[in-house]
């Protein structure tokens, strides 16, 4: 198997906190993992690490074997590594259909063009629609992102991410203010994807972890605790001793 | 040495004359993140005050002081219940269009009143002139602003950093709404925040018209100074403009003694580097706002 | 399909040419005929509102603020005017392109300083580079004139033919050609994905930079467009006037060039064109009314603007207009103001 | 008047919009209320009517048998209304230590207190809210409203993006203060299942109408109510 | 057409509105006094703001003389503004009349310009010549740096140097100029016998106070320089110090002319504080309007209009003035002040005066 995302010795620090340390995490390409750990354990950090929001203090960050530690944000979205953010983020003035058809215009290279007018490519509108209506959002494309109802933001938040068509995709409890009854739709989108496409999801329900993800890594104090197949992290001691408490989780 | 001793002397004064100037600003645009570009006509009525008490009146310079202070908190509380307060929640552009417009009417309103001609407060001759400490010539005034200022900036930063008042003037601010949900008033909080800026506007207004002189073009003439201060400082404490005032008072003077020639190049220079260097001013807080 | 077909409408919806747009530039040429005396402030009209239009392409699309937008003007200005004064290109279109070009190298070279940073920041960085310009052209005086301005400047005739009149009226066309080309161009720029993604990084530059827009390079790229417009406005400014001194690059120019914008309103390009029209006109009416105290007045109506709302405002002004194309041509709201301030 | 938060016929919502048509509801000392109901069903707006950040257009809310329908916000959580708010809505250039003692009122929870509940709290007491994980926002939020030191509180969906480990802890420390008396409190929750086992007392909401109001022994005992009204059946997956 | 209009372009706004505020009173008061009408013609005066900027002024110029159709453009604060509308002048054929800027050039743009005011380089060659024959050796200058400033400094040093005086320090100021202490503390260093000054109208203030709060005073340096520094509108409002500032200039409020004790007792009662050389220059130009007018016979030809006002000569409150005919620029006295204190006040005394001086600027080239 193929790795597709790999951390090497990844160190962060906020002032004297050590929020990162010593992490090494390989990701095989394909695969449904998860990353857990308690409030804090720098779970978020991590994503934010490997998307190029915040800057390692050592270590390396490979995507597919290439180097791409010191890449600035957009270019790692461009070589195929996509995010959801844990509190959306979207733009409030925009309409989910300009929302959308950017990001499909940037990954295509049309993102600089300047003259040519938006709507006027056939390939990208064929691929706008394409998400809409996979994300049940045709009925909403015209209305500002402020003004739709939060399910739906949160719906678009996950498709400019796979708008993107990346091939690592890094979830930030994408079910965060879901409710119960729609979060597997969320994750049955997500599911749908391509099977050589690469999932990474941050998610504290643990229902959702253990039915969605084929492998756990279980993050404490910026540490890597463990990892394994789910079966093997429910039963793990420590684990429940630091996260998941004494409640039984069904697996 | 004496002449290093007299410009270092030269600038802290000037320096503290930029921050009584600037303080008021800073609490209002740093803590209460409102642009209020007015600040200036808030600190020429102050000044007009002291001056009409002082030349007109004959009242006693230290006694029309804290009057400049309270006349210019009390148009500050008036025009806060009355027009402010609707704007907190507008864009900065909305604010900026506001303060102007304001500002506008304010110079036009002084000139009517006053004339547009330079005026000066009559300073006791206990005010006037230098005194000599081994060779560095110390100019009363000076000394007395430095002193108001060191004053002043002890008791804002004690109150905003050890007393509660700071706290929930700067979670008012930062979500109005979740504030008053948690028991703060904010309506309450923000006038008092914005009066007292205001009335320091004012003392600075009366303090500065001895050097700067007073003339209904103050608030505009000023304002960029004020703006400098407040974002070389960083806009979250009040420490951060206190010593970007320092930095840039002794700055100007010393450049403008060393190398006239480079006079007004100097504080622009010393701004944009420094901006440039840390986008949040000199002590910014972290993100940005 | 349908769907896709659908979405390629409507992403060209706000592209498309609305009745009330065609109705408004008419309406500006229209006026070329009507008020044959008042040449001059028209002409200062339409260079007031391509410079805010200048401004509202980084501010009301790409979300910077500048508080020193006068020095791309004050560039321009005097770009022009060096080369007509020492006659190193005498056809004005020519001398106006290469006189844009160098406030365009200017806004290029300063970008870097600008987008780094907060709003405030942002503010005060540009007002500072204005203010070292102006000092600079103080400083520099056998070139610049100094307090005095670029004197003696003599415009030859547009492409050689149309000589400018003391009554301003080549100065007119000329300006309002100028404008008129300009804004399809920055029409067309602001409705391609380049235009969408500069909305993108001023609505949250974190999932911008997140879905791949090379946030830096954007900003850099329109502010120094931004630059070249100003660039043309100034030495639109010198080549109408004749006049370049060192008040354009004032502190008041570009706070003015900010209250215009804010009246008009930022993001939809008319902003400047209304915001100068109403700015300049009410400077006008209250200054023949007092030529002493007319700031008040002025100062009076922007706080009322703001009381009021620019929204309502503006819903207020467009009511009439809109019944009346909406009786005339059957069609639903036909003008309306986008608002999206920083 | 044994009822510590009783509401009478609130019609409230935002600008012209109503959301809660007519809401009448009273809680006891001493009871935790579930509230539950799926997305855009009113369950925040009711929390948010109570701390008096809605519209009202008429009805009353009464606290402690006073009449506080009148009160600004500010004043309502002085008289003893404890708020978390589904935002979290921390204030961000406000220390965690800031954040608390800037709204803390006397009483039996301190600050001290609350690092005691959650020891990550007092790791970064001097973090500003900004420098917060979405966890530990969620924990000071928690922590904040108590050191309000309330006779109401109102938690909207407060166990959100918290560890499962500290989700039982929480959820047993909310039933201990409200029984240890003097206070209720209402929590809104996405997840029937985690509180069923806490709450005294289940309703359910549906377009701002209480549409099922009982004992939660009796939804323990027929989940076809969940189902019905949740979409979701009361059994865990 | 029985009404002659004078469009008046001023700055009644911005840091020059002092300025605009002295001319257009003093316009009024003339015509007040003198009636609005002459050689059967009715006076009027259309005021345009420019807040001094060139141009503002231009639009404001173009639209008088084609709109208002105006016969006379009048005021001018700064010489940008003056010189904006020079070419408009020459066009329109209409008289431009300076009332207060004071560069020497602008007379030369048009041959449509008539200055009432004065040029700098009158009152600074003056004081230069002055302050050699007076003891003083060694001068250090402080001056704005801009047109005017520079062209105060470099008439004094030409006079100044070729009597044998020597500047020992030389520094120039910013323009806005909010604290001099640090320029004032290099001209202490440089311990000269007097400093020749020249900022702007309005900062004069700034600078006697910081000079008296630094005690160059009690240093035995004295204050020189052309009149600016101890403008009468400002002088009272500067406290003691001032006392013995010695300028050459072309008007005191205290000339001790009876002329002139009616013009400042007029000027007073209507506005409430004393004329400054801007008013008088005002008043001399409405004046000068008025006598081109009566000679003209009330024909409002541009050229008649310039030809007639042409070597005019007559009493001003600040003294016998007249308009040189090669130039259309003024000859004036040009005084040696010092500053005294008269009944509790303090006024410019003259003590010496320099008569019908040329602008020594032109007719030196
Ligand atoms: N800018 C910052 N400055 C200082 N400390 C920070 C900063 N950002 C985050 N931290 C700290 O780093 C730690 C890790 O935060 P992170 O957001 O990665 O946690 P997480 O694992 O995502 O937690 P959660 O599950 O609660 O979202 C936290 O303790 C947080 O307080
Ligand atoms: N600020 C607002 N202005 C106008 N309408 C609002 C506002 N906030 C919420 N609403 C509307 O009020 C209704 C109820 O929303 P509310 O937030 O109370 O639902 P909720 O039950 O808390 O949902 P969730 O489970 O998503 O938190 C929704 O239809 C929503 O669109
Ligand atoms: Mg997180
Ligand atoms: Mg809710």
């Amino acid at each position: 198997m193929t790795i597709a995302l790999e951390t090497q010795n990844l160190e962060k620090t906020f002032g004297g906190l050590r929020v990162t340390r010593d992490l090494s995490l390989k990701i095989e390409q394909g695969a449904r993992h998860a990353l857990i750990g308690p409030n804090g354990a720098g779970k978020t950090t991590v994503i934010n690490q490997l998307t190029g929001v915040l800057k390692p203090n050592s270590g390396r960050i490979l995507l597919e074997g290439q180097d791409i530690t010191d890449l600035p944000v957009h270019k790692r979205v461009l070589r195929g590594l996509s995010r959801t953010f844990q509190i959306n983020q979207l733009y409030p003035d925009l309409t989910p259909l300009e929302t959308i058809g950017l990001a499909v215009s940037e990954r295509l290279g049309h993102g600089g063009d300047w003259w040519r007018r938006m709507g006027t490519r056939g390939d990208v509108n064929g691929e706008i629609a394409e998400l809409l209506t996979r994300f049940h959002l045709l009925d909403v494309m015209n209305e500002e992102t402020v003004t739709l109802p939060y399910g739906k933001q949160r719906l678009l938040e996950i498709a400019v991410a796979i708008a993107a068509k990346p091939r690592v995709l890094l979830l930030d409890e994408p079910a965060a203010g879901v409710p119960e009854s729609e979060r597997h739709d969320i994750l049955a989108v997500v599911g749908a994807l391509p099977r050589d496409v690469t999932v990474l999801l941050i998610e504290h329900d643990m229902d959702l972890v253990f039915s969605f993800a084929d492998r756990i890594s279980v993050l404490v104090s910026g540490a890597l605790l463990t990892e394994g197949p789910p079966e093997q992290v429910a039963r793990d001691p420590q684990v429940k001793a630091v996260y998941l408490g004494e409640e039984a989780v069904n697996v | 040495m004496t002449a290093i001793l007299t410009n270092l002397f030269d600038g802290v004064a000037y320096g503290m004359l930029l921050f009584v100037l600037a303080c008021g600003l800073a609490v209002t645009l740093g803590l209460m993140n409102f642009v209020n570009l007015a600040h200036g006509a808030f600190a020429m009525a102050g000044g007009y005050v002291c001056m009409v008490l002082v030349n007109r009146m004959g009242w006693p310079f230290f006694a029309a002081l804290p009057l400049a202070f309270v006349s210019s908190a009390a148009i500050g509380i008036a025009l806060e219940r009355t027009l402010y307060r609707h704007l907190y929640t507008r864009s900065h552009l909305d604010q900026v269009l506001f303060t102007i417009g304001l500002t506008f009417m304010s110079v036009a309103a002084v000139d009517y009143i006053q004339g547009s001609s330079r005026v000066f407060i009559n300073l006791p001759a206990a005010l006037q002139g230098q005194f000599d400490v081994f060779g560095v010539g110390i100019g009363r005034y000076r000394l007395m602003i430095i002193v108001i200022c060191g004053l002043l900036t002890i008791g804002l930063q004690m109150v905003l950093a050890k007393t509660r008042f700071g706290s929930r003037l700067r979670a008012a601010v930062d979500d109005p709404r979740a504030a008053s949900g948690l028991g703060i008033n904010v309506p309450q909080v923000f006038a008092f925040t914005f009066a007292f800026g205001c009335g320091l506007a004012g003392l600075g207004g009366a303090l500065s018209a001895e050097i700067l002189g007073l003339d209904p073009y103050f608030p505009l003439k000023f304002m960029i100074y004020f703006l400098i201060v407040v974002t070389v400082g960083g806009s979250s404490s009040i420490t951060g403009p206190f010593l970007a005032s320092l930095l840039l008072g002794i700055g100007d003077v010393a450049g403008k003694y060393y190398v006239p020639k480079m006079g007004p190049f100097v504080i622009y220079t010393m701004m944009i580097v420094i901006l440039i260097w840390r986008p949040n001013g000199l002590f910014g807080r972290t993100a940005a706002r | 399909m349908t769907a896709a077909s659908d979405v390629g409408f409507h992403a060209q919806r706000q592209a498309r040419w609305h009745y009330g747009e065609v109705a408004f530039w008419l309406m500006v040429l229209a006026c070329g005929f009507l008020f044959p005396t008042r040449y001059l402030i028209m002409t200062d009209i339409l260079r007031l509102a391509l410079f805010t239009m200048s401004l509202d392409l980084i501010l009301g699309y790409a979300g910077i603020v500048s508080l020193g937008h006068a020095a791309f003007f004050g560039v321009g200005a005097y770009a022009a005017g060096l080369l007509a004064l020492h006659g190193i290109i005498n056809e004005p279109v020519l001398a106006l392109i290469v006189a844009g070009l160098a406030a365009m190298v200017l806004g290029f070279a300063t970008s870097f300083l600008v987008i780094r940073g907060v709003d405030l920041t942002r503010l005060m960085v540009t007002l500072g580079i204005a203010l070292l310009l102006e000092a600079l052209a103080e400083r520099f005086s056998n070139i610049t004139g100094g307090t005095d301005g670029l004197q003696g400047i003599e415009m030859q005739p547009i492409f050689g033919e149309i000589p400018f009149d003391m009554f301003g009226k080549a100065g007119f066309f000329y300006s309002l050609a100028v404008l008129f080309v300009l804004f399809l161009f920055a029409r067309r720029v602001v409705h391609s994905p380049f235009g969408l993604s500069l909305r993108a990084i001023k609505n949250n530059p974190l999932r911008a930079a997140a879905i791949g827009i090379p946030v830096n390079r954007r900003l850099i790229a329109i502010y120094t467009l931004a630059a070249f417009y100003a660039g043309i406005a100034g030495a639109l400014f010198t080549q109408t006037t004749a006049i370049a001194s060192l008040d354009v690059f004032a502190f008041e120019r570009s706070a003015d060039l900010m209250l215009v914008l804010v009246i008009g309103g930022t993001g939809y390009l008319y902003g400047g064109l209304i915001g100068a029209v109403v700015f300049r006109m009410l400077q006008e009416l209250f200054s023949t009314i007092t030529p002493q105290y007319w700031q008040f007045w002025i100062g009076l109506v922007l706080v009322v603007i703001v009381l009021v709302g620019r929204q309502r405002l503006h819903r207020w002004v467009l009511y009439v207009p809109n019944l009346i194309i909406r009786q005339v041509a059957g069609r639903k709201a036909v003008v309306a103001v986008p608002e999206s301030d920083a | 008047m044994s009822d510590l938060l009783a509401i009478e016929a609130l019609r409230a919502g935002y600008g012209e919009a109503v959301v809660l048509p007519k809401m009448t509801l009273s809680l006891a000392e001493g009871q935790v209320l579930a509230l539950l109901g799926r997305n855009g069903t009113g369950k925040t707006t009711l929390i948010n009517s109570i701390v008096g950040v809605t519209r009202r257009f008429s009805g009353t809310v009464a606290l402690a048998g006073t009449d506080v329908t009148a009160l600004r916000p500010d004043q309502r959580a002085r008289a003893g209304i404890g708020w978390v708010p589904q935002e979290r809505n921390i204030f961000r250039s406000l220390t965690v230590e800031e954040n608390m003692t800037a709204v803390a009122q006397p009483g039996p929870w301190t600050v001290e207190k609350v690092y005691e509940m959650f020891p990550r709290l007092k790791e970064r007491r001097s973090n500003f809210g900004n420098q917060l994980s979405g966890g530990e926002q969620q924990m000071l939020a928690i922590g904040r409203a108590l050191t309000l030191n309330p006779k109401v509180l109102l938690l909207d969906e407060p166990t959100e993006g918290l560890a499962p480990i500290i989700v039982e802890e929480l959820l047993k420390a909310i039933g201990t203060i409200t029984r240890a008396g003097g206070i209720c409190s209402i929590i809104v929750e996405q997840n029937a299942q985690k509180i069923l086992g806490l709450a005294d007392r289940v309703v359910i909401l549906e377009r701002g109408t209480i549409v099922h109001d009982a004992p939660s022994a009796a939804l323990k005992a027929d989940p076809s109510v969940l189902e019905r009204h949740l979409g979701v059946a009361g059994a865990a997956h | 057409e029985d009404t002659v209009k004078v469009g008046l372009i001023l700055p009644m706004t911005g840091g020059q509105a002092s300025t605009g505020k002295q001319i257009e009173n003093a316009i009024k008061l003339y015509m007040q006094q003198k009636g609005d009408t002459v050689a059967g013609k009715k006076i009027e005066i259309i005021l345009k703001d420019d807040a001094a900027i060139p141009d503002k002024t231009k639009t404001a110029a173009q639209e008088l003389i084609v709109n208002d159709k105006v016969n006379f453009i009048a005021g001018f604060g700064v010489t940008p503004a003056a010189l904006a509308a020079a070419p408009l002048a020459t066009q329109a054929k209409i008289p431009e009349v300076v009332m207060a800027a004071g560069t020497s050039i602008i007379t030369e743009r048009s041959p449509y310009i008539v200055r009432t005011s004065f040029t700098l380089a009158q009152s600074s060659t003056i004081i230069g010549d002055w302050a050699v024959k007076n003891g003083i050796k060694k001068v250090a200058t402080l001056t704005s740096d801009y047109a005017p400033g520079n062209d105060a400094l470099n008439f004094f040093k030409q006079n100044f140097t070729a009597g044998g005086g020597e500047v020992v320090e030389e520094v120039k100021t910013p323009l806005q100029n909010p604290d001099f202490a640090p320029f004032l503390q290099r001209m202490k260093d440089a311990k000269p016998d007097a400093i020749f000054v020249f900022v702007p109208a309005g900062q004069g203030g700034n600078f006697m106070k910081q000079y008296a709060e630094r005690g160059l005073d009690k240093a035995g340096i004295k204050v020189i320089g052309p009149g600016d520094v101890t403008d009468d509108d400002l002088l009272n409002n500067m406290g003691d110090a001032v006392l013995g500032t010695v300028t050459a200039h072309l008007y005191s409020a205290a000339h001790p002319s009876q002329m002139n004790k009616d013009f400042v007792a007029a000027y007073k009662k209507a506005f409430g504080n004393r004329p400054g050389f801007m008013a008088v220059s005002g008043y001399d130009g409405i004046h000068l309007i008025y006598e081109a007018l009566k000679k003209t016979n009330g024909d409002t030809n541009g050229d008649k209009l310039i030809e007639a006002m042409k070597g005019q000569k007559w009493e001003s409150p600040r003294g016998p003035i007249s308009i040189d005919p090669e130039t259309r620029d003024i000859v004036q006295n040009i005084y040696i002040r010092k500053v005294e204190k008269v009944d509790g006040e303090l006024y410019n005394v003259e003590f010496a005066t320099f008569e019908a001086v040329k602008d020594l600027g032109k007719t030196k080239k």
